[in-house]
């Protein structure tokens, strides 16, 4: 059995379009252990979804492509699979949910028979009656209500956050080892969302399941997750267990997005400190740490070298910048 | 010290805007004869009361009619009933002319970047079209207005020629904000101003438009989804729950001492980025959706949701009391 | 479903009042009298005044049109003008089964052809396979639909002089027999026909199908690791077809003009060309009993594709 | 002719409203944003770019759209100006039976010189003469004109029509609204081709002679071209209307119209400084899409024997004519029918150029 469940080396995926190559994931390096849950940060463009879709290969292609690195999953490169091995993979051993709980369910297909339809996918010789039986049992687990009739129901018969629901039972139905959630409760209001993350982690628990949650929300990844990414324009700038990525930032970028968000338990008067100036555009090439343009502590060396991303000296913490904090 | 100031300013502040059982229905049709056969309830008797210079705060969760009642303040949406006061006259009865003489005093911030421009007007044109309206001086005045304009909202005036599609979000709504100031208006709607926008260009935003108030001495009415981005730029925050207010009160004070359930919930569902607190912290999880406004429950909406729920919150319906000092809250069992 | 059914039904009876009246008002204003006509040169004043009243002419127009809806709503057209006392039923009953032959291999042509060719281009979209066909249906689907016949013919006529064959460039067979001389009669009209609609239903099959292979849904089916097979004709096509039902139940419209024009240049004894020659004659009780034909069948049409709908696509409920 | 239109319907799902109005699905992904003005960057020497002129700047990288857009000014010009060139570019000829004659007489698109019937291309007839000895190509040009003219004429109609019923319909409602489904839903019951068979039918003659005084258009067989003209639009403008409503409501949901409204321009102001000019796509698009249904409307009219009248010409009529003897003189069927076919499918391509110009996601 190898260390680690995921382990993600020098990945890059661009996509080739009429105004350029755009590198969303520029050289992307991290590990996941099993049953870990892994947060990963930023703002949107800045690769976090890229890095999601092409763990689990699904990067539409063209324009996207997976152009360099490794991917090795439970020790095997998932980028030397055929597509046919990459099938058995996806909803059994790796899952994936979407932001948004009502385009994501097929409209034309009832939540059992789409729940249903992994489980016949997956576990060999099952019959219809055992994945149907199935599919009630995961309907059961997420919490909807009167399971075994609510089954048979469409999706449009459901609010977002019962589709979300049924979105977790697809993806836990086979057991995976590691389920991927992209921004699974942005598009849920936040009472909605308490109880979506609060069912995300019970389960991921109680399967045994590495969770990778990204999202934009700081807040979300500090009461769900234990090791944070934070990425910004197609790399990761820093990495570290929750708690440090909190009390000591590291990255200039890390702290700018501490600082420019309002919290609800800060005193009133407190002005929050904007990050200046807005994300370079990934279709032209970036000399130097792409962050440069916006950081406060900018040095001549920023601006021709890229920094690597290396331990700051607190433990497991990582951060690309020649002066951090 | 500068805490208390505001609480006293905003205290003695004089009354700007008088909002009194304000409802808004909107009809669904249907049947065989297209004829109306229930109403949306998306404002169901709101009563506000806005003070000159301060932020009150709108929150709710998405459906609650905090954008419907911020439109129907303003007469974007023609309310069903109530009333609604700006500077003591009546907006709701005033002919069309009238009304639109009257759009110079209050003006709107758009939630979104992109929809809220015309994508055929250049940036000077945009800005401009509210002065041409009010004959805001001629040509060369006008351009020299959208020219300072420009620069009061942190745009390089040189972009007047420019059309918003050359601009990124949060350029557009400098704009957006640039046309709302363009008349000199004392209030303005915020409708989610921000949070079409990404966490770094947000703070911004809101920066901005402390800055603006402090400077032309606005009033806004702040509506939005966020608690943290209303709390923090709110001196009053009212919270509303299926087209009506259940709690107002000023915004320290509500995140102390939340009095209804359902703020209470709201407060503790929304996740703080820190690690430590979000460990502390004891969550209310709610259950179950936000009911349809077409069939609101009975009495208090909130009492299916509710842990605190009694016979009395299925048959009353409770009204928004003053239970502390400029602390209200519509609950049988506050606290 | 019963409160739609009723809903639609008024909505058809509302369309074709509206149809017949239009009709019923243009031949009203006509200029020229039809009696007189009927009667050539010579005739007594007690004839004609006979023949108005037989054919209700002398009544005052709002009843002549009563009549008329009456007598639709017992299905009797009434008299023919040109062949005097001749039933219309009797004048269309020949034309019907040729036209509605026509249109529904026209029809078979459209789904068997179009909606395959659409589904392959959308797959292979902006490869070579993909231009090459939406190349081609782009120009039978713009091209006038009679150029396209007179083309036909005019490579019939040089295959016929090269080969010696004798295949004919005109005429229909016997309607519903399938001899060897009524297919040689009837393929030409009918490729042509279902060629033109063809390419109407692969363009929209393209679309749609691009149009679903975006949604969030295929994704989801993917990450659940079906495969592309399954993805593709289980997920996909299911809801790209919902479009295509609507599409149908619309060409009905297209079947019917299209008709006049091929029915014309292949010299085919249909509804269409009983329409033209009747409109040529001034045959008004010909002219309005196809016209309610007509937008009979294109009401229904769309009633019956707004039926389908709502079976195939579990979102819409019929209220 | 009734499913061209129905493309581009917005009620339509499949076909994505203009995209300009569209805020980006997908911003991570979403890479094609021109240019956008960074912060940092102080004022260069740029032009600013509107919507239009980028469209514009599209269409001009799309080849077939240019080269429809050229074919289509080659044959405008060919009409207007083609036969006084024609003319002069031949000599007197020796008829036998009309004695001497000049160009100006034999090349016209009525003369019938009975010695020269059913010919092929010579160099006194460039495209031979038809079965009563014209020119086949004086006949062309002037059916060319004839289709043409109708489309000019047609699309004015329908494009005043259908804005100004449209407009009034989508941002207003009521009852112009319930007219105008009302309307459509007996026009697409009733088979544009048929109703315009029906009016010319029971019109036609009325027009030879009521309507033949009119100057320009009346003489020589054309003065049913009104009347064919008349009721194209008349079909045709509902569902311009139709389209223009739907679009309307949409623009009228975006928030840049409530923010006009924020600002105090009144009704009046903001249907004609942001509804109309945001329609202009999408009505440039319908209207050259539709000129294609027009110039074949009028052409099956004609084919029909039920437009045009000898001794004028159109497309439609000449093909009437030469489909009689097709197994005989396929060449004089063939030259109207390409030239038709070309014309028609310029106009479409243009259409689709256009289409994919205002809104480049609709390529795919």
């Amino acid at each position: 059995m190898p260390e680690n469940l995921l382990e993600v080396n020098n990945l890059k995926t661009y996509f080739f379009t009429r105004g350029g190559v755009v590198k969303a994931v520029d050289d992307v390096s991290f590990t996941m252990r099993s049953g870990e849950a892994l947060g990963v940060v930023g703002e949107s463009g800045c690769g976090k979804s890229v890095t999601a879709l092409s763990i689990i290969r699904l990067i539409a292609s063209p324009p996207g492509k997976i152009v360099g690195g490794e991917i090795l999953f439970n020790g095997e490169n998932i980028l030397e699979k055929n597509n046919e091995e990459m099938t058995e993979l996806r909803g059994s051993k790796i899952s994936m949910i979407f932001q948004d709980p009502m385009t994501s369910l097929n409209p034309v297909f009832t939540i059992g028979y789409q729940i249903a339809e992994t489980v016949k996918r997956h576990r060999k010789g099952i019959s219809n009656d055992q994945a149907w039986q199935r599919a009630i049992e995961m309907l059961d687990l997420v919490r909807i209500p009167d399971a075994r009739r609510r089954a048979k129901s469409y999706p449009h018969e459901f609010s977002g956050g019962m589709r979300q629901r049924v979105m977790i039972a697809i993806a836990l139905a086979c057991n995976p080892q590691l389920l991927i959630a992209d921004e699974p409760t942005t598009a849920l209001d936040v009472t909605i969302q308490a109880q979506i993350l609060e069912l995300m982690k019970g389960l991921a628990k109680e399967f045994g399941t590495a969770l990778m949650l990204i999202t934009h929300d700081l807040g979300v990844v500090a009461g769900t997750c234990e090791d944070v990414i934070v990425m910004y324009a197609g790399h990761i700038v820093e990495s570290a267990p929750v708690r440090q990525i909190f009390q000591t930032p590291a990255h200039p970028y890390t702290i700018g997005l501490l600082q420019s968000i309002p919290r609800l338990d800060e005193k009133r008067g407190t002005r929050l400190t904007p990050i200046p100036g807005q994300p370079p555009d990934l279709s032209r090439e970036i000399i130097g740490c792409p962050y440069a343009s916006r950081c406060p502590r900018v040095q001549p060396r920023c601006r021709q070298e890229r920094p690597e991303l290396k331990p700051v000296g607190r433990g497991e913490q990582l951060a690309a910048c020649f002066y951090p904090s | 010290m500068v805490q208390q100031q505001m609480a006293t300013s905003t205290a003695t502040g004089t009354t700007l805007v008088e909002v009194k059982g304000l409802k808004v229905h909107f009809p669904i049709k249907g049947g065989l004869f297209n004829r109306t056969i229930a109403h949306v309830k998306a404002v169901d008797g709101v009563d506000l009361t806005i003070r000159r210079g301060e932020t009150l705060g709108l929150v709710g969760e998405s459906g609650c009619g905090k954008s419907t009642t911020g439109r129907a303040i303003l007469q974007l949406i023609k309310p069903t009933g109530g009333s609604v006061k700006l500077n003591g006259v009546e907006l709701t009865k005033l002919p069309p002319s009238e009304l639109r003489k009257k759009r110079a005093e209050m003006q709107m911030i758009f939630q979104d970047p992109f929809g809220s421009l015309d994508p055929r007007f250049t940036v000077g044109q945009i800005i401009a079209e509210p002065l041409e309206n009010f004959k805001r001086g001629n040509a060369r005045e006008i351009r020299e207005q959208v020219a300072h304009l420009l620069e009061v909202v942190g745009l390089n005036p040189y972009y007047v020629n420019r059309f918003p599609h050359e601009f990124s979000g949060g350029q557009r709504q400098r704009i957006g904000i640039a046309r709302a100031l363009a008349l000199r208006p004392s209030f303005i709607v915020a409708d989610e101003p921000v949070s079409a926008l990404d966490v770094s260009i947000q703070a911004q935003v809101v920066n901005l438009l402390q800055d603006l108030q402090a400077e032309f001495g606005l009033t806004y009415l702040f509506v939005a989804h966020n608690l943290s981005v209303v709390k923090h730029i709110s001196d009053r925050v009212a919270v509303m729950y299926l087209g009506r207010i259940v709690e107002l009160a000023e915004s320290e004070k509500l995140y102390e001492l939340p009095l209804h359930p359902y703020t209470q919930a709201l407060l503790s569902a929304i996740p703080v980025p820190d690690p430590e607190v979000e460990a502390r912290r004891k969550r209310i999880i709610l259950e179950g959706d936000v009911p349809s406004p077409v069939n609101p429950p009975s009495g208090c909406n909130f009492h299916p949701r509710c842990w605190k729920a009694q016979q009395i919150c299925r048959e009353v319906t409770p009204p928004l009391e003053e239970k502390e000092r400029n602390h209200y809250v519509a609950c049988h069992f506050p606290g | 479903m019963i409160q739609f059914l009723i809903k639609r039904l008024i909505g058809l009876v509302f369309v074709v009042i509206g149809v017949t009246f239009i009709t019923f008002i243009m031949g009203y204003f006509a200029p020229g009298d039809p009696i007189r006509t009927m009667l050539g040169e010579h005739f007594s004043p007690l004839l004609y005044a006979q023949l108005r009243h037989a054919y209700g002419l002398d009544l005052p127009w709002y009843e002549q049109y009563w009549n008329f809806l009456v007598h639709l709503a017992h299905f009797d057209f009434g008299y023919s003008f040109k062949t005097q006392g001749r039933p219309v039923w009797d004048i269309l009953k020949d034309g019907v089964p040729v036209s509605m032959e026509l249109a529904l291999w026209a029809l078979v042509v459209y789904l068997l052809i179009g909606v395959p060719v659409g589904i392959i281009s959308a797959l292979k979209a902006n490869t070579w396979v993909d231009t090459l066909n939406m190349g081609i249906m782009l120009v039978l689907y713009a091209m006038p639909i009679f150029v396209f016949c007179v083309l036909v013919q005019v490579l019939i006529v040089f295959i016929d002089q090269e080969t010696g064959a004798g295949w004919p460039v005109a005429n229909w067979g016997e309607p519903w027999h399938y001899t060897w001389t009524d297919i040689q009669f009837k393929l030409a009209p009918v490729l042509v026909f279902g060629l033109a609609g063809a390419a109407y239903f692969a363009r929209i099959t393209r679309t749609s199908m691009l149009e679903v292979m975006r949604q969030d849904y295929i994704r989801t089916a993917r990450a659940k690791g079906l495969p592309e097979r399954a993805v593709i004709y289980r997920h996909a096509l299911r809801n790209a077809l919902i479009p295509l039902i609507t599409v149908t139940g619309v060409t009905l419209g297209f079947t019917i003009t299209g008709a006049f024009l091929i029915e014309n240049i292949f010299n085919i004894p249909g509804i269409g060309t009983i329409t033209v020659s009747s409109v040529l004659d001034r045959d008004y009780p010909v002219i309005q009993a196809t016209t309610v034909l007509l937008a009979f069948g294109v009401v229904m049409g769309n009633l019956l594709a707004d039926i389908a709908y709502t079976l195939v696509d579990p979102r819409i409920k019929l209220e | 002719m009734d499913m061209r239109d129905r493309e581009i319907q917005p009620a339509s799902p499949l076909i994505a409203p203009d995209t300009n109005l569209m805020v980006p699905a997908e911003p991570e992904l979403l890479v094609e944003t021109p240019g956008v003005i960074p912060e940092a960057e102080g004022p260069k020497e740029r032009k600013p770019v509107s919507p239009l002129r980028e469209s514009l700047r599209r269409l001009r990288r799309d080849k077939r759209a240019m080269v429809s857009l050229g074919v289509i000014i080659f044959m405008v010009l060919l009409s207007l100006l083609g036969p006084f060139i024609y003319q002069h570019l031949g000599g007197i000829y020796n008829s036998p039976d009309n004695g001497p004659i000049p160009a100006t007489v034999y090349r016209t698109f009525y003369h019938q010189e009975l010695s020269h019937q059913d010919e092929l291309p010579s160099a006194q007839y460039w495209l031979g003469t038809d079965d009563l000895g014209r020119d086949i190509l004086a006949r062309l040009m002037q059916g060319l004109l004839v289709s043409i003219s109708v489309a000019v004429l047609v699309e004015v109609i329908d494009i005043t029509m259908g804005i100004l019923v449209g407009v009034l319909a989508g941002y207003f409602g009521g009852w112009i609204d319930q007219v105008l489904a009302r309307l459509t839903d007996i026009i697409f019951a009733f088979p544009g081709l048929l109703f315009i068979i029906l009016l010319t039918g029971i019109f036609g003659t009325w027009a030879d002679t009521t309507l033949s005084n009119v100057p320009i258009v009346g003489p020589n067989g054309n003065a049913r071209l009104l009347l064919v003209s008349a009721a194209l639009a008349l079909v045709s403008w509902p569902l311009m209307a139709r389209l223009v409503r739907g679009q309307t409501l949409q623009i009228k949901e975006q928030q840049f119209i409530e923010a006009a409204r924020t600002a105090g321009s009144s009704n009046l102001k903001i249907i004609w400084r942001h509804i109309i000019p945001n329609l202009f796509s999408i009505v440039v698009v319908a209207a050259t899409l539709d000129i294609s249904n027009t110039i074949i409307g009028e052409a099956s009219i004609s084919l029909l024997g039920l437009g045009v009248q000898q001794p004028g010409s159109s497309l439609g009529l000449m093909i009437s004519e030469a489909s009689n003897a097709v197994d005989t003189h396929p060449w004089e069927v063939l030259v109207p029918s390409v030239t038709l076919a070309i014309l028609v499918l310029a106009f479409s391509f243009l259409g689709d150029g256009l289409r994919d110009a205002f809104d480049p996601r609709t390529k795919d």
